[in-house]
């Protein structure tokens, strides 16, 4: 018997391939004992060829695979950012203790495995692409997590993910099926018909169905009341994973949250946008206020991530074109201002014997202008303040949402900014307002983060290239595209494009 | 048959395996909860699959099985670290990250 | 040239970071003085019978969101344009002839914060307004916090906790304003192509409705940054934080940014709001007054008179703006430029004053005239100028302001004109208390007191030499700035309050 | 040469000097600053007396000039130049200030040698010279007001001018305040006048003013009635009179310049320029005469028992200046404005002698420790002797004719304003009493023991200086009293001066004697002349009576005097044991500094306390510490759900997605 294989659009899917082939050489690598310590370099090389590609991809959409995959600027723009992102992760990730202890092959292995199903999911028009992508995403990164075996807060941190996590999927996958069944199908254009057909009145199926997507994927942008896993295992992952984390993983699932929303339901908007609205203010201010008085730094960004999701939800909430290109200018930002903060974290956590509590930047301005620079950028402009990406961001947020008649959810985003300015400028003052730090005597201070399995301290790291120069770098672009933002605007207005 | 009892059988899984994670301790039985659920989205996809009349369903229900599998695999994983470690295996004394 | 005027404090900033720490000081002084320079280039030219822009500039800044880089003067901004470019020379010469820690780090920011200023006023764009309006903050931010005082020995804040107090406080509006902005584009654009550019908008105009919620936006980010009465808490702490120098441009110019944004935005582009909510406005600024004048006289910290008169002093100028008359708004303006010029000094004298006797309560003083006439003269005209003493330009500006507003609420006026007699009684009361008696405590250490020194007078002398100036001629701002009001207060008198409305239907 | 630039010129002269010695304070000698000042006002006197000449050069109906130099803000139809108004009411002002000043000027240079602020002296002093003519000359309303003010500064700074002395700081804080309120009347006078008229020149406003308002019109009787609030607080007339005695604490040439001749008569020569207003507003006008009638009374009581002869004197001011007040306010323009100018001649002469007396009493003010300066120091008894004479209008000196000149007119104007005669008679008698009281209780009498050392040694007593009003010692390093003290007999200057004036004081009158000639009048007459007032003329035989009258009066007044301080000097202390309650009525001024402490003071601090201690922290810092609290409390919450468990972590998980499934299905069905 014959069958005609299906047409598949070999340049479409080269990101992919590359990025499989990537991930292989690299985990092989790690086998051969000459190669050993070229993982970083060839990851760099893999990610710098899939970027290439998509790039090559650019502004011409085709929908892939039969449907499964549509590669628009949306699905390229988002993919570029996760990229980028892997790759500061993989400079931040040298000399990085949990890099010895998985093997630096397998742990690069990891990473690009988590990238391919971000791009993955950044590209899925379908409900079994969509869950397989972010299970590809997921997994790997559970187990990045807990990289970090020495330290019982990674491990900790990894389960936890784990199963949140693993609940997070279930539901969405539960929902997926209710919306199978109550549209026959499984790709959101099929959805999006199916519902049109007949509305979503009085259908239990597709609804409980779009309330657990909706729960699914709020879990992994980490919205309230969503959020809870967000402090904790940012706090407990290794801090390179921790970043990649905060960056990547939310950009793929805001991509997908557009296509699902604004696609499969685009034809329903009044019935679930004022739920998302909703959403949306509760983890503004749940995260901010949550930041308040944290000492620990990246539990502290990891509750600002909250918030700032909450921001981002607007994007999707007014589903209308400036709306989804808001969220990518927003997203793009907002892996520099992270980035660069991330980047100061990780030097200090191995410079001092702090870890990532507040006290390790103390004096920082004096000490190590290089790095206070960056990681001052890096929260004024999450605050939002001019200047910055972070503005412009704001702005461009804004502007959506009043044109789409949610102005009271502006409202909400300028007050939560307000609350966030305590605790960012907490960060900012101590490095710049507190004397010269005191000096604590040389050992094991007994606070959470840096227990007695804490990695040894590296004096010089503060001045390591490859912790520097990443943090400078992403504090440059956050200026940058807060004095010249056009660039990044007509980047994201592609993206916008691509969905309306 | 009716297609309903099916979906009132997979709301049952769901449920079973919801309520499990909820009051179980260990990660293991955890763990098999977390199957539970998965198994009672991929008994509705079927189900669904023959209510709507085409294969998508299935496909897809094949795919979550591996998926699935995978999770399993590295939750054991972790399991087995922490085992290492000596930690107690008992999710509630997993807090060292809180507030 | 504009964009010399705007930018060159900036880049003369960034510059000091490549010189030697000895050098930042001079620096920073020549890059103000450069900054003054053009700005007295550009008075000059000024073609002073015109309403109309001046200098414009205006190119696409983001296309996409319809923000546009676009640059002005005219009658409303030129002369606090020129104020600023005055007082950060007089700042940041004072602190020249000290000693600041990290010295690149302070000059940068303090010319920073110049070119952030001179944008706020320069701004033709709203958004290019808000965005410059919230970055004024920043510098300040950093000034107040890291080179500031701690108070907590006398159960203040410390530097740090009082500057966050402030820059939430302030922020609270200015984020507001953010939105109010990006909707009275949106709204006023409906559905066409949004832009900024304030002259569009004022002719587009916008509807009634939304006037009001957005005139209350606006409101609140001018009001908390003047600061106005109930909104002044963050006053206090961040005065008594801040580092002179810094504090000699803040209270001189940014507080004066806020009354600026009034006529610039408010009046133009929410008329109808603006003649509705007029009274309340006027209560808030009767109330500044009251209270202002009130808290100065009962102060004895020399900071804290010289902020709550501040309080008072941008109380009256609130107040001649919403008189909604062409003489108001003129007073207002000239108002700003006098305050600015005696508030700058003030500090000044407050910080040599301190430096002589250690102390900031102004019990601790006195005495001072014996061994220091020449900074007792020049303190007595600041202090008679701070009271509006008739013959001073400070005069003419509230004889201004309470003209148009006895002529437009003569009630308020009356409760207005009580705020002149206190602030005889403060200013004069913070004069002696420093120069006269015999100081409290501590016998005879007034005698001890030095006389002020060429460099204190480098900076002060021309300060004061502006205000006799200004005194003996206010005609030369009130003639420059007469046209642009007269356009802008016709838009409000076209306006009509909605009761009224009805009352012609 | 016009009139104008002479004008210019009168005011430039005491400015330069007032500048020029300023900023020469270190460079000048000190004799050099003092000609300096000095000449410059003597300089303005004779550009007053050109300015003088070249008006009377032109027609009586033409003789009024306006000039200005530039506009000073004239914009949005405010039309403020700056502009002088010249004719012959501000003409005779200028002669009569620059003429009394270059005399006290003189004075002062003699008098002041030992005090190390001298250089800031005669600054001060010029500066207030300038400022009085400004205020004179000013062409509109707003100059005026800037004159009106300046005055008030260089009072101010005069009286403080010993600066380390609380109790000077103190008066002179008091005079500022209560002289901005004036201010403040004045101003909103002015708001008032251009509301109604949309302008502040006194051209325009004078001849517009009969059109646009009826009589008592209550417009105009407003604007009248804020000026007076003015008028009142500079010419020290109930209830804002306060502020004068405390005045005294300046240095006597001070108080003779500013507080007697010349400052303290601003509010005589307002009403007489602004007289179109009042007579549209008669109720106004009335209403001034009764508290100038009324001032002039209680002025008078307080004299008669005040026992610090710098105090009595200034209280007798006030009285005289009631008397000019009245005047004026009932049309009586010409007679008052000559009773200032004679006023300004004997009091001023009076505050030169007490001060040579006090300077020889070591800076002692109290007379009851006075006595037996008539031989001690023969000029200046005489001096003072024709001082009191002129002030209790003794026959044929100025102040008889000038005083006399308003209660005629009084008379003459008949009806309700024959009181203003009769009890103006009343204070005539008073005024005797208590000018002869100071005469009898200083000059004879056994030399306490400062005139005995001086008639012995002839050198001033020297003692070490006491602040009179507290006792506390006096801090000399700002001068005062300086290392020794100048009587008139040992300082030619300071003679001079005290000479011409006591000759001004005794024939001064002379110009205005009725039915013989009447210079002031018909100098005076067209500024007045469309006045319905100023044609009312007391016949000659009412002037005789009226003169008759007030001489007889003057008489008594000094007789009393004589025997009750004299002849049995016992006696006061008997009627003050018999009329205790009136006496400390007077004795306590009428409790008129308690009122005001009461009324304004005291409430102003307690608002202030109030907005202090309460308001600012709780309300003001309230909102602050609240919003942060809730913001605190909410964190706390979130943390405590945050408790690690993921089983609760879990839970929450499903909780909200049950939440949002109810939602959906209740919302779409």
């Amino acid at each position: 018997m014959n069958f005609n294989e299906p047409h598949i659009d070999y340049a479409g899917i080269s990101p992919l391939i590359a990025l499989t082939v990537g991930l292989c050489v690299v985990l092989l690598s790690a086998v051969f004992k000459p190669f050993r310590r070229s993982a970083p370099l060839l990851t760099l090389v893999t990610l710098g060829a899939a970027a290439g590609l998509l790039i090559w991809q650019w502004n011409d959409p085709k929908s892939l695979i039969t449907g499964a995959l549509r590669l628009d600027d949306l699905a390229i723009s988002i993919s570029l950012i996760a990229i980028l992102t892997a790759a500061f992760c993989v400079l931040l990730s040298l000399r990085e203790r949990a890099t010895e202890e998985a093997g630096s092959g397998e742990y690069h292995a990891l990473l690009l495995g988590s990238v391919l199903g971000m791009v993955l999911l950044a590209a899925s028009a379908n409900l079994v692409t969509f869950f397989v992508a972010l299970e590809t995403l997921s997994i790997p990164l559970y187990i990045l997590c807990a990289t970090n075996l020495r330290r019982e807060g990674s491990l900790e941190s990894g389960l936890k993910y784990l199963i949140v996590g693993s609940i997070g999927s279930a539901t969405l996958l539960y929902g997926m099926a209710f919306l199978y069944g109550g549209t026959g199908a499984t790709n959101f254009a099929g959805i999006a018909d199916g519902i049109a057909r007949n509305g979503l009145d009085g259908d239990p199926l597709i609804l409980i169905g779009i309330a657990m997507a909706a729960v699914g994927l709020a879990f992994k942008t980490s919205i309230a009341p969503f959020h809870q896993w967000t402090p904790d295992v940012y706090q407990g992952a290794p801090t390179p994973i921790t970043s990649f984390m905060a960056v990547a993983t939310k950009a793929a699932a805001f991509a997908v949250f557009l296509r699902f929303f604004d696609v499969a339901l685009g034809s329903q908007l009044d019935s679930w946008q004022p739920a998302l609205a909703a959403l949306a203010a509760i983890s503004i201010v749940v995260g901010n206020v949550g930041a308040i008085g944290q000492d620990s730094l990246k539990r502290l960004l990891g509750y600002s991530g909250v918030a700032q999701a909450g921001y981002m939800l607007g994007g999707v909430v007014v589903a209308s074109e400036s709306g989804t290109s808001s969220l990518v200018f927003y997203l793009a930002a907002y892996a520099f201002m992270n980035l660069a903060a991330f980047s100061v974290i990780v030097a200090r956590e191995r410079e001092t014997v702090f870890g990532d509590d507040i006290r390790a930047v103390r004096g920082l301005g004096a000490e190590r202008p290089a790095l206070a620079w960056p990681l001052t950028i890096s929260m004024l402009a999450l605050a939002g303040l001019p200047a910055t990406a972070g503005f412009i961001g704001k702005l461009y947020l804004i502007e959506a949402l009043v044109e789409g008649d949610y102005t009271w959810l502006a409202v909400f985003i300028a007050v939560g900014t307000m609350i966030s300015l305590a605790y960012y400028l907490r960060v900012v003052a101590a490095m710049w307002m507190r004397p010269e730090r005191e000096t604590i005597p040389g050992g094991t201070p007994a606070i959470a983060g840096a227990a007695p399995e804490a990695d040894p301290v590296d004096p010089e790291a503060g001045r390591r290239w490859y912790l520097v120069g990443p943090a400078v770098f992403a504090a440059a672009a956050t200026v940058f595209f807060g004095v010249i933002p056009q660039p990044l605007v007509e980047f994201a207005s592609h993206a916008g494009a691509a969905l309306f | 048959m009716n297609t309903e009892w099916f979906i009132v059988l997979s709301a049952l899984l769901f449920a079973t395996g919801a309520i499990g994670i909820l009051l179980r301790r260990s990660p293991m039985v955890i763990l098999l909860c977390l199957e539970l659920m998965l198994n009672a989205g991929n008994l509705a996809l079927v189900a669904f699959s023959r209510m709507v009349g085409n294969e998508q369903g299935q496909v897809f229900a094949v795919i979550v099985m591996v998926v699935a599998a995978c999770e399993v695999v590295v939750g054991l994983g972790l399991i087995v670290a922490i085992f290492r470690r000596r930690l107690p295996l008992n999710v509630d004394d997993l807090r060292e990250l809180r507030g | 040239m504009i964009n010399v005027l705007l930018w060159a404090p900036l880049a003369f900033g960034l510059l000091g970071l490549f010189l030697p720490r000895r050098a930042a000081g001079p620096w920073a002084v020549l890059g103000s003085l450069v900054t003054l320079g053009i700005a007295i280039g550009m008075v000059a030219g000024f073609d002073s019978g015109s309403a109309a822009l001046q200098y414009t500039e205006s190119t696409a800044w983001i296309s996409g969101l319809g923000v546009d880089y676009s640059l002005g003067l005219d009658g409303l901004n030129l002369f606090l344009v020129l104020l600023t470019a005055v007082l950060w020379v007089g700042g940041i010469t004072f602190a020249a002839f000290r000693e600041y820690s990290r010295p690149k780090t302070f000059y940068l920011l303090m010319l920073m914060a110049e070119t952030a200023t001179l944008g706020a006023f320069l701004a033709q764009d709203l958004l290019l307004f808000v965005l410059f309006f919230d970055f004024m903050l920043v510098p300040f931010y950093f000034l107040f916090g890291a080179w500031g005082h701690d108070r907590t020995g006398e159960g203040g804040l410390t530097a740090s906790a009082a500057t966050l107090k402030m820059i939430i406080y302030t922020l609270i509006g200015s984020l507001l304003m953010l939105v109010a902005a990006i909707a009275t584009a949106i709204l006023s654009a409906d559905g066409g192509h949004i832009t900024f550019s304030i002259q569009a908008l004022q002719e587009q105009g916008l509807g009634h409705g939304s006037q009001q919620w957005i005139f209350w936006f606006f409101a609140a980010a001018f009001l908390v940054k003047m600061p106005a009465f109930l909104l002044h808490g963050w006053m206090p702490d961040a005065y008594r934080a801040a580092p002179l120098p810094a504090l000699v441009v803040f209270s001189g110019v940014l507080a004066k940014v806020g009354a600026y944004g009034f006529l610039r935005i408010v009046l133009p582009l929410f008329p109808d709001a603006t003649v509705e909510f007029q009274e309340a406005i006027l209560l808030i600024a009767l109330a500044s007054i009251l209270y202002g004048s009130v808290m100065a006289f009962t102060q004895t910290n020399v900071r804290l008179i010289a902020g709550y008169s501040s309080v008072a002093q941008l109380g009256f100028i609130t107040a001649g703006i919403f008189a909604l008359r062409a003489d108001g708004s003129d007073g207002a303006i000239l108002q700003m430029v006098n305050h600015g010029l005696v508030v700058a000094p003030i500090f000044v004298i407050v910080a040599l004053l301190v430096e002589r006797t250690g102390s900031e309560d102004i019990r601790e003083m006195g005495g001072m005239a014996m061994r220091a006439p020449v900074l007792a003269a020049l303190f007595l005209i600041v202090a008679l100028a701070t009271l509006a003493m008739p013959g001073s330009s400070n005069f003419v500006g509230e004889f201004y302001i309470l003209n148009g507003l006895f002529q437009e609420k003569i009630v308020f006026a009356f409760v207005a004109i009580s705020g002149v007699a206190m602030s005889a009684y403060y200013a004069l009361r913070l004069y002696q208390g420093a120069m006269h008696n015999r100081p409290a405590s501590r016998q005879g250490q007034g005698l001890m007191s030095r006389e002020i020194g060429v460099r204190d007078a480098l900076v002060l002398v021309p300060l004061v030499g502006c205000i006799v100036a200004l005194s003996l001629y206010p005609q030369l701002i009130l003639e420059r700035t007469a046209p642009t009001v007269e356009k802008t207060v016709a838009k409000v008198q076209g306006a009509e309050a909605p009761e009224s409305r009805l009352a012609t239907k | 040469m016009s009139v104008s630039f002479w004008s210019w010129l009168v005011l430039l002269f005491p400015l330069l000097g007032s500048i020029v010695i300023a900023l020469g304070y270190r460079a000048l000698p000190q004799k050099l600053a003092g000609a300096i000042g000095t000449l410059a006002i003597a300089a303005a006197f004779a550009c007053g007396i050109a300015a003088l000449l070249s008006l009377l050069g032109d027609e009586p109906e033409a003789r009024h000039h306006a000039s200005s130099l530039y506009d000073y803000a004239s914009v949005a139809g405010l039309d403020i130049k700056l502009g002088i108004f010249v004719d012959p009411l501000s003409i005779f002002m200028v002669l009569v200030v620059t003429g009394v000043s270059t005399l006290i000027h003189l004075y002062s240079y003699g008098y002041m040698q030992s005090d190390a602020g001298y250089h800031r002296f005669f600054s001060y002093l010029n500066f207030f010279v300038f400022s009085m003519l400004l205020l004179v000359l000013a062409g509109n309303f707003v100059l005026l007001i800037v004159g009106w003010a300046f005055v008030g500064f260089a009072s101010y700074a005069l009286i403080s001018f010993w600066y380390r002395r609380e109790t000077a700081t103190r008066a002179g804080m008091k005079a500022f305040v209560i002289n901005v309120v004036g201010d403040i009347g004045l101003v909103l006078a002015a708001f008032l006048i251009f509301r109604e008229l949309g302008s502040f020149d006194y051209g325009t406003v004078f001849e517009k003013a009969p059109e646009v308002f009826a009589t008592n019109e209550w417009t105009i009787v407003a604007i009248c009635l804020l000026l007076l609030v003015g008028a009142f607080a500079k010419s020290a007339q109930l209830p804002l009179h306060t502020w004068l005695p405390d005045a005294m604490e300046g240095p006597t040439p001070v108080s003779s310049l500013i507080h007697a001749a010349t400052m303290v008569t601003a509010g005589v020569y307002l009403i007489a320029r602004t007289h179109v207003l009042f007579e549209l507003a008669p109720t106004a006008a009335d209403v001034a005469a009764f508290v100038g009638l009324a001032t002039l009374l209680v002025a008078a009581s307080m004299a008669l028992v005040m026992t610090d002869l710098k105090r009595a004197i200034a209280y007798s001011t006030m009285s005289q200046i009631g008397y000019m007040i009245m005047g004026v306010s009932i049309g009586a323009y010409s007679a008052g404005m000559f009773h200032l100018m004679t006023h300004a001649f004997f009091k001023a002469l009076l505050f030169m002698a007490a001060g040579s007396i006090i300077a020889a009493m070591a800076n002692e003010q109290n007379i009851d420790r006075m006595g037996g300066f008539g031989k001690a120091m023969r000029f200046t008894s005489i001096t003072f002797v024709c001082g009191a004479l002129a002030l209790a209008a003794f026959p044929g000196t100025s102040g008889f004719f000038s005083k006399d000149e308003i209660l005629a007119f009084a008379e003459a104007r008949g009806g309700m304003y024959l009181i203003f005669t009769v009890l103006g008679y009343f204070g005539a008698l008073l005024t005797a009493v208590y000018s002869f009281r100071l005469v009898f209780r200083v000059l004879p009498g056994r030399p306490v023991p400062e005139a005995q050392e001086l008639i012995e040694t002839g050198h001033v007593h020297h003692a070490e200086p006491r602040n009179p009003a507290t006792g506390e010692v006096e801090d000399t390093d700002v001068g005062f009293p300086g290392p020794e003290h100048h009587i008139a007999e040992q300082s030619a200057p300071m003679r001079v001066a005290m000479g011409i004036l006591a000759f001004l004081a005794l024939v001064g009158g002379l110009v205005q004697i009725p039915g013989v000639d009447d210079v002031v009048g018909k100098f005076l007459e067209p500024v007045f002349e469309e006045s319905p007032l100023a044609h009312i003329h007391p016949s000659l035989g009412q002037d005789y009576v009226g003169l008759g009258i007030g001489g007889v009066i003057a008489l008594l007044g000094i007789g009393i005097a004589y025997f009750l301080y004299v002849k049995e000097p016992q006696r006061p202390r008997q009627l003050e044991a018999r009329l205790r309650p009136l006496h400390t009525l007077f004795a306590n001024k009428w409790y008129f500094d308690e009122l005001i402490g009461f009324l304004v003071v005291r409430p102003a601090l307690a608002v202030g306390r109030f907005a202090n201690r309460v308001f600012e922290r709780f309300v003001v810092d309230g909102l602050v510490s609240g919003t942060e609290g809730t913001v605190r409390g909410t964190s706390g919450v979130i943390r405590a759900v945050q408790n690690g468990f993921v089983r609760s972590y879990a839970l929450l998980l499903i909780a909200g997605f049950a939440g949002l499934a109810l939602y959906f299905l209740l919302s779409s069905s």
